[in-house]
């Protein structure tokens, strides 16, 4: 094999694991002909920890931390998926309270995901700009989770039966400002990107992928929405509060990297209305309303799913419980685990300038990819 | 005697003494300061050597004039070479601080609003480990990058800031400048093989892929700009331009079109596809670890300088001002400043795109370039022949 | 998909249960869950199955083909010593109906039949259960290790591999 | 939808102008006549609320050193250390180790007295691994205010059922432990191990040797439901009951 390579006009280049575009340890290795990808390889695992196995030593309520660190920037809705297993496995539903302030949470943190991406999207095109200007509306929505929970990234928020904490004083009236100023923001950012033949002519015609091939490769959230597929979990499989707030799923059938591109700036959108949605519902939820359950220590003996939408796709986590203080064996499902395995599917044939491009829309994370 | 007063070896030559001496026929302030300085620096050690020797001819020979005209000559190339040097600096501190403020952010802050950064990071790079892969083609790595930034440095110091601040002033400096310009892309593509690396490799090849885009609608650009003056000659067309107008007005098509094409000349965001970070690391320059880096990264900025310079020579009217109340207190005083403000001005343009706007493909830059740049250089040039033909200028 | 005229695009849950128990009878098993308060189950949006390991592809391919579920969300696998479980969850759009198949495997014998070939998407779920648990996937076009080095001669996710601290 | 109703748009000619005229914009009109959202760091810092998890801090007097927050600690970073109080007298008080600390909190919010709280210092950076070892006097932070302290207040879910909604409650309140008589075998270490002294040995009779059978009396008052009697029974005779 090695003989054929050297003799022919391709060559593999290997981008990663330390690489401006890969934003996290992975390595993607190509074969490029020219310029073109004619092939390409995604190798994961360089942050493989044992997430799974060392929760089967810890106490379901140590663990909520550990799940924040799954990812970075998505850390509420991963902890939140972790209570939701929990609650499922003591067949309990949180407070009404409680279920409108993860909400309010969750959609919070997938706005400062859904920028921190956009961020990343910019330096891949080589655009500073955008990358700073994302990033400082990004600061406002961590202010917000300082302000909820204490902590700008890893917030350890959700409890198992409720949350952590009510809202501070003058959350609301905080929440909102931030939100609006957030809106205008946002169209300055699009100033930048949409308004750009050059940003557009970057992203239009690349990554191609079929509504059949999304299927089929597994591929979930805003890269599944921008390829035609109509399945938002917070719609269709409603948890939590979700199921009685109005929102519009973005989907859109043109299935390149500029329609996921479209399909996640859409969803901040629809994020701040379901925000304000949610903080009008917990005004008439009076004050001092349960907004947390108290929970036994040991969970009982069976096998428990939930799922939940990440800001990166579909977050699974299977949960066998024995009836002792800790898990038997906790699956995690990540999204972009996934989405990545369909990488050399999405690359075939385009140009090495548009490899960044094309894997931003994955929105990497490889805290929970590698797990 | 023992010795002789310091005053007697220190002379001072009039205006008449230094055209006659010089080796220009018209008045060259660089030259007139180099010769100041061999003044009181060769007077002082011709002082020196006759309180050891009295009455030695060495003494008598330093301060002769012929000897003053070649210590002139060499000091004058270093007077021209360091004006450039920190201007380029300036930009470096200009691009820094206008990027940060565009990105909302404060740029550099070391000493002097920040002006100190580039010195310390030059210092920085020259104190690191000198890393010099080992499967490499040691000739063409050494030369290429020589070459590179040779190149640049020397397009720099061949930049006139006035009719009394040049080097040689050639009939054909602006297609000598040109001629330099389009040398590197060849020298980055040699670089970048040399490498031995598959990203430096690629990023060479961008480098000659792009060439081709711009550097010929640069060049039928050029023509317009000299028809119109009828000279190749840098002096001639800026006493052109200063005499009828700035070419900017009849020629706006031409000067838009120049600034995108003098942006990818100097290989600058969005047209840095030869380095572009985002997918091959560091583009050529990949293996050229520490104080290489840092030279190169100083060519860059003297690439930088020297396009803008184009776009005001070709455009603005160079050092020329229309200004009121008689040109000689003008002329005489400050001629350079306002060349290296309208260089600046130029370059608050090159940074704004940078600030607003991405990288392009390779393929998007050969369709503006063939597509866009090209037909909008020959409608600009049909305009001039136009002008020319009517007789309008 | 639509080209199939046979696919049913949006099975209810009484149609997969009566369909599955006329197409495999005995060798499909329904677990009926005891949970009261879940919305997703008193909705109906989950189906839990405990199928034979022989059936299983057949019964992969059955769902995909015939009931329109077009996701494989993930592949899992348990070690409950005295035996190895897998188990599929099978994502609808449509209905976003989720079933849960689980499959026990014997110690001895850990080969079950791959489902990559169905979903691709079940591929580097396959890859990284091997590579946990040492259940091989017969049909698998590439099981190696993903996560773990390649080096690795340990299954590290079993009971049987101790932590530092656990003896 | 208030994006994807106006883009993706047509360019008409060149599609550059927009970027370029919103930063230019952007540049003379927020920028430059006002500071940068950039603060400088060392110099500048921002304000955090006092809701803020830095690292944790410990009020000396109150601790009693029952020994919950190394329990529930997510990384064992708390260990109890012996150390002398105001009066000379060796009493057990949480020591944090900050270098392996994850700030979740967790120790200020299931501390029954408060004694633990959450501060806003966040500047913890020490020159040797040694120095971030907090000892229980250094884990004392002056600012220290009431909105430090994190609270539990959760609902027992009997009580929902009943509709009572307005008494939230905390497992040390609710939780205390329940001796199954049969295993007893009066050793009294409960009685020695309780941080608060709510467990009291009563003789209840004598055995065959004429030896006192003692049982533990726990005084439901005073008891935290640290559960150290539970963990350090040898016959695992104490069960913790949770109050659901």
């Amino acid at each position: 094999m090695a003989e054929e390579k050297m003799n022919s006009d391709k060559m593999w280049v290997t981008m990663g694991p330390q690489h401006p575009f890969s934003h996290g340890l992975w390595t993607l290795r190509v074969e490029v002909d020219g310029e073109i990808i004619t092939d390409a390889e995604p190798e994961v695992g360089y942050l493989h920890r044992g997430w799974e196995k060392e929760c089967e030593n810890r106490t379901y309520n140590k663990i909520i931390p550990m799940a924040d660190r799954l990812c970075y920037s998505a850390s509420m809705t991963w902890s939140h998926l972790f209570c939701k297993v929990a609650e499922e496995a003591l067949d309990i539903e949180v407070p009404e309270r409680a279920q409108y302030l993860r909400v309010v949470a969750d959609e919070i943190c997938r706005i400062q995901s859904h920028l921190m991406w956009l961020a990343a999207v910019g330096t891949d095109v080589g655009n500073l700009t955008i990358f700073l200007w994302a990033l400082r509306e990004r600061e406002f929505m961590l202010d917000l989770n300082v302000r909820l929970c204490g902590q700008r990234l890893t917030t350890n928020y959700p409890r198992i039966g409720g949350v952590r904490n009510d809202m501070p004083y003058y959350f609301e009236r905080d929440c909102m400002r931030a939100i609006e100023r957030f809106e205008k923001s946002l169209w300055d950012i699009i100033r930048l990107t949409d308004d750009s033949s050059i940003f557009v002519g970057r992203m239009k015609g690349i990554g191609y992928i079929t509504r059949k091939d999304v299927a089929n490769y597994g591929i979930t959230g805003p890269a599944m929405r921008g390829c035609g597929v109509d399945y938002d979990i917070r719609r269709d499989d409603p948890y939590d509060a979700y199921g009685e707030m109005e929102f519009e799923v973005p989907v859109l059938k043109e299935g390149d990297a500029y329609s996921r591109y479209m399909v996640r700036i859409e969803e901040m959108f629809q994020s701040c209305e379901i925000i304000r949605q949610a903080m009008k519902k917990l005004e008439s939820i009076p004050k001092n309303a349960p907004y947390r359950l108290k929970v036994p220590k040991c969970i009982p003996e069976g096998t428990h799913m939930a799922r939940i939408e990440d800001p990166r796709g579909e977050g699974l986590m299977y949960l066998v419980s024995d009836g002792t203080e800790s898990p038997y064996r906790l699956k995690v499902r990540s999204p972009v685990f996934v989405n990545v395995s369909a990488s050399k599917h999405m690359v075939q044939g385009v140009r090495i300038a548009d490899i960044p491009a094309i894997m931003a829309m994955i929105d990497m994370c490889l805290g929970e990819t590698d797990r | 005697m023992a010795y002789e007063s310091i005053t007697n070896f220190i002379v001072n030559r009039g205006y008449e003494d230094l055209i006659a001496m010089s080796p220009y026929e018209v008045y060259n302030l660089p030259y007139d300061i180099a010769v100041k300085i061999w003044e009181s620096l060769g007077g002082l050690i011709a002082w020196l050597i006759n309180l050891i020797f009295p009455n030695n001819g060495v003494s008598q020979w330093l301060i002769s004039d012929p000897v003053t005209n070649g210590f002139a000559i060499i000091l004058m190339v270093i007077v021209i070479f360091a004006v450039s040097f920190v201007f380029c600096l300036l930009m470096l501190w200009e691009e820094r601080k206008v990027l940060g403020r565009m990105m909302d952010r404060r740029g550099t802050m070391v000493g002097l609003k920040g002006f100190l950064q580039c010195l310390g990071d030059g210092l920085k790079t020259f104190m690191k480990e000198n890393v010099v892969p080992k499967a490499i083609d040691k000739k063409i790595y050494w030369w290429g990058l020589s070459l590179v930034i040779g190149t640049s440095v020397l397009l720099a110091c061949m930049v006139p800031l006035s009719n009394r601040w040049f080097i040689v002033d050639y009939q054909a400096g602006l297609l000598i400048i040109f001629a330099l310009f389009a040398l590197a892309p060849f020298l980055i593509l040699c670089a970048g093989w040399a490498q031995n690396n598959k990203y430096s490799l690629i990023g060479g090849l961008r480098a000659a892929e792009l060439m081709i885009s711009y550097e010929i609608p640069m060049l039928i650009l050029l023509a317009g700009t000299v028809l119109m003056a009828g000279s190749f000659n840098i002096n001639d067309i800026v006493a052109y331009q200063e005499e009828h107008i700035w070419f900017v007005i009849p020629q706006i098509i031409g000067f838009f079109t120049c600034i995108v094409c003098a942006v990818a000349e100097s290989e600058r965001v969005p047209f840095d596809l030869s380095e572009a970070e985002a997918e091959l690391v560091e583009g050529w320059q990949t293996e050229y670890a520490g104080m290489k880096w840092g030279l190169i990264m100083l060519g860059d900025y003297f690439r930088g300088y020297v396009a803008c310079a184009l776009v005001v020579f070709m455009y603005l009217g160079g050092w020329s001002l229309p200004v009121i109340g008689g040109e000689d207190w003008y002329l005489q005083y400050f001629p350079e400043i306002v060349f290296l403000l309208k260089v600046a001005l130029v370059f608050f343009i090159f940074v704004l795109a940078r600030a607003a706007l991405p990288r392009v493909r390779t393929d998007q830059i050969l369709n503006v370039g063939w597509k866009a740049l090209m037909p909008l250089s020959v409608i600009n040039l049909a305009i001039v022949i136009l002008l020319k033909v009517t007789g309008v200028m | 998909m639509s080209e199939d005229a046979n696919i049913i695009e949006k099975p209810s849950r009484d149609d997969i249960v009566s369909l599955v128990k006329a197409e495999f009878g005995g060798k499909v098993e329904f677990i009926e869950s005891t949970k009261k308060n879940i919305k997703a189950i008193n909705e109906g949006r989950r189906l839990f199955m405990k199928a034979d390991r022989e059936v299983l592809h057949d019964l992969a391919k059955y769902l995909h083909d015939k009931l329109n579920f077009e996701q494989a969300s993930s592949v899992a696998g348990v070690d409950w010593v005295d035996h190895m479980q897998v188990v599929y969850h099978l994502t609808n759009y449509c209905t976003s109906m989720v079933v849960e198949i689980t499959v026990d495997i014997p110690n001895d014998d850990l080969h079950i039949a791959s489902v990559s070939d169905i979903w691709e998407g079940a591929n580097w779920h396959e890859r990284e259960t091997y590579e946990l648990f040492g259940i091989v996937f017969d049909g698998h076009p590439k099981l190696e290790r993903l996560l773990t080095p390649k080096s690795y001669e340990f299954f590290p996710f079993r009971k049987s591999y101790k932590l530092r601290g656990q003896e | 939808m208030k994006y994807l109703d106006k883009y993706p748009k047509k360019f008409k000619g060149t599609g550059v102008i927009a970027p370029l005229g919103k930063v230019l914009r952007h540049f003379f009109t927020k920028t430059v006549p006002h500071r940068p959202v950039t603060i400088l760091y060392p110099y500048e810092k921002e304000w955090v609320p006092d809701n803020y998890r830095g690292r944790p801090g410990l009020r000396f007097d109150r601790c009693l050193g029952c020994g919950i927050c190394e329990r529930v600690c997510p990384t064992t970073c708390i260990e109890l250390v012996d150390v002398a109080d105001d009066e000379g007298k060796m009493v057990k008080r949480p020591q944090v180790n900050l270098g392996r600390c994850m700030m979740c909190g967790y120790c200020a919010e299931y501390c029954p007295v408060d004694a633990m709280t959450t501060t806003t210092d966040y500047e913890l950076a020490e020159f040797t691994r040694q120095d971030l070892i907090y000892d229980p006097r250094r884990l004392n932070f002056e600012y220290t205010t009431d909105m430090m302290e994190v609270h539990i207040e959760e609902h027992l879910m009997s009580n929902i059922a009943k509709g009572i909604t307005d008494q939230p409650t905390a497992f040390y309140k609710t939780d205390r432990p329940v001796l199954e008589d049969s295993k007893c075998i009066s050793c009294s270490k409960c009685a020695k191990v309780c941080p608060v002294n709510a467990i009291e040995m009563i003789v209840v009779g004598q055995n065959d040797k004429g030896k006192d059978i003692k049982r533990p009396k726990i005084d439901d008052k005073v008891c935290i439901s640290c559960a150290n009697c539970v963990i350090d029974c040898p016959k695992d005779a104490l069960k913790m009951n949770e109050v659901l």
